[in-house]
């Protein structure tokens, strides 16, 4: 059978895990490889956190938030919007492909384009193959 | 300034217990008023003459005063325009508006006065305050009840909540899924559900019923019956032992019918408080008088059941009554073009809530019901069989006792969207079955609820404008005959299940209520609030509310906001320990001096 | 090409009679219970529609008004009191008028005074015309046949051809019309000869039996309505053919039988129908126009004068029975002459042909699109 | 980190989650993790059943944390912290697996949606060993209220709350109060006076004592939180302005909306042909008592075009709900001052839902209004009438009832413009702190059992600038505000969340990155100890601090990086 992808999706609480909850309340099926973290703020989301969940293993991870302007923190996700770039190319040193990471916007009524974004997502890593730190880690462990 | 009074006779029977003639010569001697005329009922009026003759009594100010006047205030307001004069200056003395019907002639004076003074009646006829106890009883415990009870309650005050039936809940309980969020009516109700039962400021009085209500606003004296529920609710466990053993069945009120229940029965697994009760209509023992049966007592292993238990009366004492009675829906057997009772897959609506609801007799699955032999009687029956053949078609017909002159003239507002929600069900659970909606007008206009429309066509269901006009059986195959209006054919196909979209009715034992509270009731028996725009929630007697679909038809989000509404009502009388007086004591002369006084400053 | 729509008709139509047509908020109930409601000829509702749209064009044309018979489910299904039933038997009434040229039953349905008015002058001139003709031709009023009757059978039968022969000029025109508003204008409308001999049955046959009528879920008013022709048809053959036998002193029974049956039923069907229209028993006689009414009364002394002069004359009171004879004519030269082409009657001729040209239309329309090799047109459609 | 005595409950939810999911498997390997003592299954976790089976547990078992695998938490959190407390143990020892909106109803291959309940209640068990203790704090109440917007809907809440005993500051853009209501002459369905009704409302308010009135005046900003914000009031006098600040213990957003601009239909001419006015203009003539054209004639045909800009797809999708009983108004109200004229109703579906509309309807009908209806998205085309028709404009219209393509005579065409919301709603969104939905309304936190409150504590939406909504059903939402904030102001005190961040003080460098990264510039910095702390109340626990403290020293409580680390391994395991 085809690659399934682990997905690690952080979403925050005001917007995108709203809306990915609107998805599920209007029953709008899409791809099960996320696996949804509720942070308060993209703001709060440490790339530590991202790094971590590559090295257990997972082969993306997907950060949504609100709407440029519609942040309930008023600017959290401006912040997120910032570190983003940086996280890219620390990745990148690590050599991990840049569409492993990914950061959307998606508000309390956008149910649908959650539903799109993880579908699309899932589709492009499960191209991408296995993330390489993964495989990495499971060289390492046969070596031991 | 030279007023002219012209008193017009609508539509409405309002005028019915009001005495045109006085009210005439009473408007004749008020101050200023030049001019009285009855102009009859529902007079063709010509603004060019209209115009004449305020030009003839240089009339300033005109007062139309009727059942509604304001269906001649553009014709006097143009008059008023052609003869040169301000047209701002046409008043309304509108007796419907200000509780004309049942207050009589001298409310109708009243109002009368006002608009010649050029007062707004509300303000005129603003009661004075009286002290007020803290308590408040609210009367139902629907969605309605329960949200009003629980915002009461969160302030620290005291509330007592009476329900006629054994848990509450109310219709909203039955429903499966609500619109057109879709998200399962257990879900949202069943935890507010639980903090009435937990809440310490709220004293539940289910399967409980007012008697009688004495007082004056402010200080109310209520009797109410808590009818012999033969079960403890303390100590009750809800283990089931006694269902197990008691012998009788009768049709579930909570399953609308659709199934059976024992005489001793919880309603459903949440109910709220989650005990027992015995129905002594069914039970054998009480049928014998106590010869036989009284399984359930033995049973019980906690000996909570008390077969022996009367009916007790409590008095409970409140400065506020909240009337919280919800609805019934429209007896469909009294349409017989569509075989209700008769065709045994024609449902109503809350039958197929039930039904479709996961906690239901079918587990949530739809299916016909099926032909069996009944063990007993050797007869053949129509039985609901979860494992039954699923419909592969299934219409459901909109406005079914609703918007006809020949059942009740007025629209349901709550059963196009509930008939959309029914549809989805149908496509979500049977993907191969055929969906048709039959209306008249499709009802979409709350929040969220025309992409709900929109969507639901977009699933698949064919929406048909065109009222269904009868169901049949054709050899063994339901058939419905109608006109799809807009494609312009006619309809005469098989269905294998018809929903009718019943609409509401004022619930049981509405005019007793209205005559023990001393409140009104519009023609169609909803309760009269005190004024349908700025005073949707209060009525003519002080310390009486109502709140929810008792007012009128209402989906949830609004009635719930009504409950909140009211609930604002009590607490602020409460909390002042002054509440408003009733409206309905006013005297013509204390309205009519307020108004003098007003109209001076 | 858009259609302009014109709110005036329907004040026009309330004059014949659709009062509630407005109340109308289209649910199709009224189609529904309709026994005779099918594909292409959907109706009450669609020609309401056409009503309160004023597309007088459509209404001119439509066939729909003459295969309704009134039987009154539609109007006792409103949900609103639009008065389907009666709005049907307006149309009807508003046709009669367009058909006519001379705009003569236009005056009547418009006002029941100038058809009085008419019925009452057309009594008076024909007791004139037929006194000053017997005096003229020295009849003698104590004779009702022998050499010198007062109105002698054979020249009365004569006169009688005569007025059928009138009437039956004007009658055709007035179809005629109807046809050219119906049928012959449509250009869209391909119907060959062959079809309209092909379908030419329909015609006696609704004409004689009312068969339609008897689909209608009350039974009564069918009955009472085929007995009211039938009697009357008897009584036309017996006067036109039969008439010098007919006042014959002589009875032949093996005629005469049928002038009893024939009056019996005419009697019977009127009494019951003026009976109906006072008490309103049945929806289809909720609402009485004037012309309805000048139409039962007349139809009620005619019956009721020519029994009477029959029973004299056999009474040998010969004198009353001329009398009455006159007065029988006064009846029944306004009845003939104002009510067949221009009232309330002309429907004899209208409802059949209405049937006729609805079965040839719908023929016609079904071959033209099995030509235009689309799916028939099926009667039922099936949902799903 | 010590052992944990964990319990795990799956809910079915009916077959909501059982029909997707095999709970009895998610179970299975939940109870196979360290430190789960007991795993079960329940058709509904919620009910009362539901709950007393985890507070049994918690008492009999000893359990010390709790997963519940279930609905969204945004749905039941408060539920089972609830049950957690009357068990006895700190309602923080809760976390929820939201197996239901993000799984059961999203998948429909019920071994992968298993896997993958799996995986999340695998989480949240992993996450909640981390959890420690909270304690909600209390702060007292100030009775005092804001409301902004100064229309039926801002009156009727301000006079209750007043009559309740509270102070009410009541701040209006306007230089007059009363809103869209006071350009209305008449009110569906019974044509009463809505001029009476708002002088009623004005006067009261004017003259109730407890109600400051505030015109010309917007509120500039608001800082702190429920029970305690500190409003900012701008007023302009003239060309001066002067600033006034008040504290307010809640807020009442009821700003209403404002009218769809019908120049940006097309099809309409609005604009270009002079006798194409909308329902506003038309209230104007009718208070004048001049039904007219433009050029003085009175109308012999007016033809009245529901929906405009709503139920349409290049503008609003949404119903604006109380056009269809103000056109019927307006089709009696022209037949009473033009008893010549003919009125042609041009509607889509004719919403005569409240009480007394259907009555209404049927009035109209009786009044020969002549009733003609469209289908969505295929909207009637006006043009100019020519020299041969005996009327201003011609309105083409495809007739659903008819079937028919037909033209409508009109002299006089009005427009029922629909609602929308107001520009400066986004303005209001920030400055209160709501979110509003894709048609700009604000959005209540729950549409149903919650229509006034918002997920901002504190602050309360009502009437029409949550959607489109008549006045009984505004002015009822306005009262419901204003009982929800008198529940609360009479018992004095409000709880406020114990989520909020706190920093470590010896971690701390005293770098002042976080006072910066704080939009409620809750962090204070203390020059002599060089440390920086938080203002737990003004803390609103996004956390953006806790990532951007380059020393790791700032804890976000209930977001831990331990307990977040805990989930992630425990969503891959």
């Amino acid at each position: 059978m085809s690659f399934e992808p682990k997905i690690v999706g952080f979403l925050c609480n005001w917007c995108s895990y709203t809306g990915a909850d609107l998805a599920g309340t209007s029953r709008i099926h899409y791809a099960p490889n996320v696996r949804i973290i509720r942070v308060m703020c993209t703001a709060r989301i440490d790339p530590t956190f991202v790094l971590k969940a590559l090295t257990d293993g997972a082969d993306g991870v997907l950060i949504c938030g609100c709407h440029p302007g519609d942040c309930h923190y008023s600017e959290g996700n401006y912040k997120m919007m910032r570190r983003y770039p940086l996280l890219k190319s620390i990745l990148a040193e690590f050599g991990i492909e840049p569409a492993r990471v990914r950061l959307e916007w998606v508000s309390a009524s956008e149910g649908q384009r959650f539903a799109d974004i993880v579908n699309d997502m899932t589709q492009r890593v499960r191209e991408l193959g296995p993330s390489p730190v993964r495989t990495a880690l499971v060289q390492d462990m046969a070596e031991r | 300034m030279r007023t002219g009074v012209f008193i017009v006779q609508g539509w409405e029977a309002v005028q019915e217990g009001i005495n045109l003639h006085s009210v005439e010569s009473y408007a004749a001697n008020l101050p200023s008023v030049e001019r009285v005329r009855n102009l009859g009922v529902r007079p063709k009026l010509d603004p060019a003459a209209l115009s004449e003759e305020i030009k003839k009594g240089a009339l300033e100010r005109i007062v139309i005063a009727g059942d509604s006047p304001g269906f001649f205030k553009p014709v006097f307001t143009r008059a008023m325009a052609l003869a040169g004069a301000d047209p701002d200056e046409v008043r309304l003395a509108s007796f419907r508006e200000h509780g004309g019907s049942g207050m009589g002639t001298p409310r109708a004076e009243s109002i009368v006065a006002c608009a010649v003074l050029g007062v707004p009646f509300p303000l005129a006829a603003r009661p004075g305050t009286t002290a007020t106890r803290p308590g408040t009883l609210i009367i139902g415990a629907g969605v309605s009840g329960i949200q009003a009870a629980l915002e009461i309650a969160d302030a620290g005050k005291q509330v007592y909540l009476v329900e006629r039936r054994a848990t509450i809940g109310g219709h909203m309980a039955m429903f499966d899924k609500t619109f057109p969020t879709l998200d399962c009516a257990a879900c949202i109700l069943t935890p507010k559900m639980v903090a009435v039962g937990q809440h310490e400021m709220i004293e539940l009085m289910t399967y409980s019923e007012v008697e009688d209500v004495s007082g004056s606003p402010g200080n109310y004296t209520v009797r109410v019956r808590k009818k012999a529920r033969h079960v403890d609710i303390e100590s009750c466990v809800a283990c089931n032992a006694c269902t197990e053993s008691c012998p009788r069945k009768a049709p579930s009120e909570f399953d609308n019918g659709i199934a059976l229940r024992k005489s001793i029965y919880i309603p459903f697994p949440q109910a709220v408080p989650n005990a027992y009760v015995l129905d002594e209509a069914s039970c054998l023992y009480f049928e014998t008088n106590g010869e036989k049966c009284g399984v359930c007592a033995k049973k019980c292993p906690k000996q909570c059941v008390d077969l022996a238990q009367k009916d007790e009366i409590v008095e409970v004492e409140v400065g506020n009554i909240v009337l919280a009675t919800g609805y019934d829906v429209y007896d469909a057997t009294k349409i017989e073009r569509y075989g209700y009772g008769v065709l045994p897959n024609v449902l109503t609506a809350l039958e197929f809530e039930r039904m479709t609801n996961a906690s239901g007799p079918t587990g949530g699955r739809i299916v016909t019901k099926t032909r069996k032999q009944n063990k007993r009687t050797k007869e053949d029956e129509w039985v609901l069989d979860p494992d039954g053949p699923p419909p592969k078609s299934v219409a459901i017909i909109h406005c079914v006792g609703s918007r006809d002159a020949q059942h009740n003239a007025y629209c349901s507002r709550v059963c196009c969207m509930y008939s959309l929600k029914f549809a989805h069900l149908v496509k979500e659970k049977l993907p191969d079955a055929t969906c048709h909606e039959f209306y008249i007008d499709m009802r979409a206009f709350g929040k969220g609820y025309e992409e709900f429309a929109e969507r639901i066509e977009a699933e698949g269901t064919f929406v048909v404008r065109g009222r269904t006009a009868q169901i049949t059986e054709v050899d063994g195959q339901m058939v419905i005959k109608g006109e799809d209006i807009v494609s312009d054919s006619m309809i005469d196909s098989p269905v294998d299940m018809a929903i009718l979209a019943v609409g509401l009715v004022p619930a049981e034992g509405s005019e007793r209520m209205a005559q023990m509270l001393g409140i009104g009731r519009d023609s169609d028996g909803w309760f009269s609030e005190l004024d349908y725009n700025s005073d949707p929630t209060d009525t003519e007697r002080g310390g009486i509310f109502v709140a929810g679909a008792c007012q009128a038809p209402k989906d949830i989000p609004d009635t719930v906001a009504q409950a909140s509404a009211v609930a604002a009502g009590v607490l602020k009388s409460v909390n002042t320990g002054r509440g408003l007086d009733s409206r309905a004591e006013l005297s013509l002369s204390d309205i009519e001096a307020r108004a003098r006084s007003l109209a001076r400053t | 090409m858009a259609i302009r729509v014109n709110p005036k008709l329907i004040d026009e139509l309330a004059v014949y009679g659709a009062e509630d047509v407005q109340n109308c908020y289209h649910c199709g109930n009224c189609s529904a219970v309709c026994p005779f409601s099918k594909e292409p000829y959907i109706f009450p509702r669609r020609p309401m529609r056409n009503l309160q749209m004023g597309l007088e064009d459509k209404l001119k044309g439509s066939l729909e008004p003459w295969l309704c018979y009134y039987c009154g489910e539609c109007t006792e299904e409103c949900p609103r009191g639009a008065e389907p039933g009666e709005t049907m038997m307006s149309l009807r009434r508003w046709l009669t008028a367009k058909y006519d040229f001379s705009g003569i039953s236009r005056l009547f349905y418009r006002s029941g005074k100038i058809e009085l008015l008419a019925v009452i002058g057309a009594a008076l001139l024909t007791a004139l015309g037929f006194v000053l003709w017997a005096v003229w031709q020295g009849g003698s009023i104590h004779s009702y046949d022998g050499p010198n009757a007062f109105l002698p059978a054979g020249s009365i039968h004569i006169f009688d051809w005569v007025l059928a022969g009138v009437l039956l000029v004007l009658l055709l025109t007035n179809c005629t019309r109807m046809w050219w508003f119906t049928m012959g204008r449509d250009k869209t409308l391909n119907a060959s000869v062959g079809l309209y001999l092909k379908k030419l049955y329909a015609l006696p046959l609704h004409f004689m039996t009312q068969k339609r009528y008897a689909k209608c879920e009350k039974k009564r008013p069918w009955a009472v309505h085929l007995v009211l022709m039938l009697s009357y048809l008897i009584m036309l053959v017996l006067i036109m053919f039969f008439l010098v036998e007919m006042s014959a002193s002589t009875i032949d029974w093996r005629l005469h039988v049928f002038g009893y049956i024939a009056t019996v039923g005419l009697l019977g069907t009127t009494i019951f129908a003026l009976r109906g229209r006072i008490k309103k028993s049945e929806p289809l006689y909720a609402h009485s126009h004037e012309t309805d009414w000048i139409f039962l009364i007349l139809l009620i002394v005619v019956a009721f004068t020519g029994i009477l002069q029959h029973i004299l004359h056999r009474a040998g009171l010969d004198a009353a029975a001329n009398v009455v004879y006159i007065i029988h004519l006064m009846g029944v030269v306004p009845m003939l002459a104002l009510e067949v082409p221009f009232s309330k009657w002309s429907h004899l001729a209208y409802r059949p042909l209405g049937m006729y040209f609805s079965l040839v239309r719908a023929e016609a329309k079904r071959r033209a699109s099995e030509e235009a090799a689309q799916p028939v047109m099926v009667t039922q459609r099936v949902v799903g | 980190m010590e052992e944990h005595k964990i319990g795990v409950y799956v809910c079915m939810c009916g077959t909501n989650i059982a029909k997707m999911v095999d709970c009895d498997d998610v179970v299975r390997t939940a109870s196979e993790q360290p430190g789960v003592v007991c795993a079960k299954t329940y058709k509904y976790m919620c009910s009362n059943p539901g709950q007393e089976m985890i507070v049994a547990d918690i008492k009999e078992q000893g359990l010390d944390r709790v997963v519940v695998a279930a609905c969204s938490p945004r749905m039941h959190e408060p539920t089972f912290r609830k049950a957690l407390q009357t068990a006895g143990i700190n309602p923080y020892f809760l976390e929820m697996a939201n197996i239901r909106e993000q799984c059961s109803w999203v998948h429909d291959d019920r071994q992968v949606a298993t896997e993958k309940a799996r995986a999340l209640t695998l989480g949240a068990t992993r996450r909640v060993a981390n959890h420690q203790p909270l304690e909600r704090m209390s702060v007292e109440m100030c009775p005092d209220v804001l409301v902004i917007g100064g229309g039926v809907c801002g009156l009727t809440a301000a006079l209750e709350l007043a009559d309740g005993g509270n102070r009410v500051h009541l701040v209006e853009r306007a230089s007059t109060l009363g809103g869209n209501v006071a350009r209305v002459d008449l009110t569906a369905p019974y044509l009463d006076s809505a001029r009476d009704l708002m002088t009623a409302l004005v006067t009261r308010v004017e003259e109730h004592k407890k109600v400051d009135v505030l015109t010309r005046s917007q509120v500039s900003s608001l800082e702190g939180f429920v029970g305690n914000f500190v409003a900012t009031v701008e007023t302009i006098w003239g060309d001066s302005a002067s600033v006034s600040q008040f504290k307010v213990g809640n807020v009442i957003v009821a700003t209403g909306y404002k009218e769809f601009d019908a120049s940006r239909v097309t099809h309409y001419g609005y604009g270009k042909l002079p006798n194409v006015i909308t329902s506003f203009e038309f209230e104007k003539m009718l208070r004048a008592g001049r039904v007219q054209t433009k050029e003085g004639k009175l109308p012999q045909y007016v033809a009245i075009i529901h929906c405009v800009g709503s139920r349409s797809k290049e503008f609003h999708t949404y119903c604006s709900r109380v056009c269809c009983m103000t056109a019927l108004k307006y089709a009696q109200e022209v037949k009473s001052a033009v008893p010549s004229c003919y009125v042609s109703d041009v509607y889509i579906d004719m919403h005569a839902f409240g009480k007394g509309h259907e009555d209404f309807y049927r009035r109209g009908s009786e009044a020969k209004t002549l009733f003609l209806m469209y289908g969505k998205n295929d909207h009637p085309v006006i043009r100019k009438a020519g020299p041969g028709d005996d009327c201003e404009m011609l309105i083409e219209v495809n007739e659903k009832l008819s079937g028919e393509v037909i033209e409508i005579p009109a002299d006089l065409v009005i427009l029922m413009v629909g609602m929308e919301a107001r520009e400066d709603s986004e303005a209001v969104a920030r400055l209160v702190n709501i979110s509003r939905d894709k048609d700009g309304w604000f959005i209540e936190s729950h549409p149903k059992l919650d229509p006034v409150a918002t997920t901002t504590d504190g602050i309360y939406i009502a009437g029409a600038c949550a959607a489109p909504k008549d006045i009984p059903d505004s002015v009822a939402q306005a009262r419901a505000a204003a009982g929800r904030i008198l529940a609360r102001t009479i018992r004095g005190v409000i709880d406020i969340d114990a989520v909020f961040a706190e920093v470590t003080e010896d971690k701390c460098s005293g770098c002042r990155v976080c006072n910066e990264l704080c939009p409620y510039s809750a962090i204070t910095y203390d020059a002599d100890k060089k440390k920086s702390s938080v203002i737990s109340a003004l803390c609103k626990a996004c956390g953006a601090c806790v990532a951007g403290c380059p020393s790791g020293a700032i804890a976000a409580r209930h977001f831990t990086d331990a307990q977040i680390f805990a989930q992630i391994e425990g969503v891959l395991a």
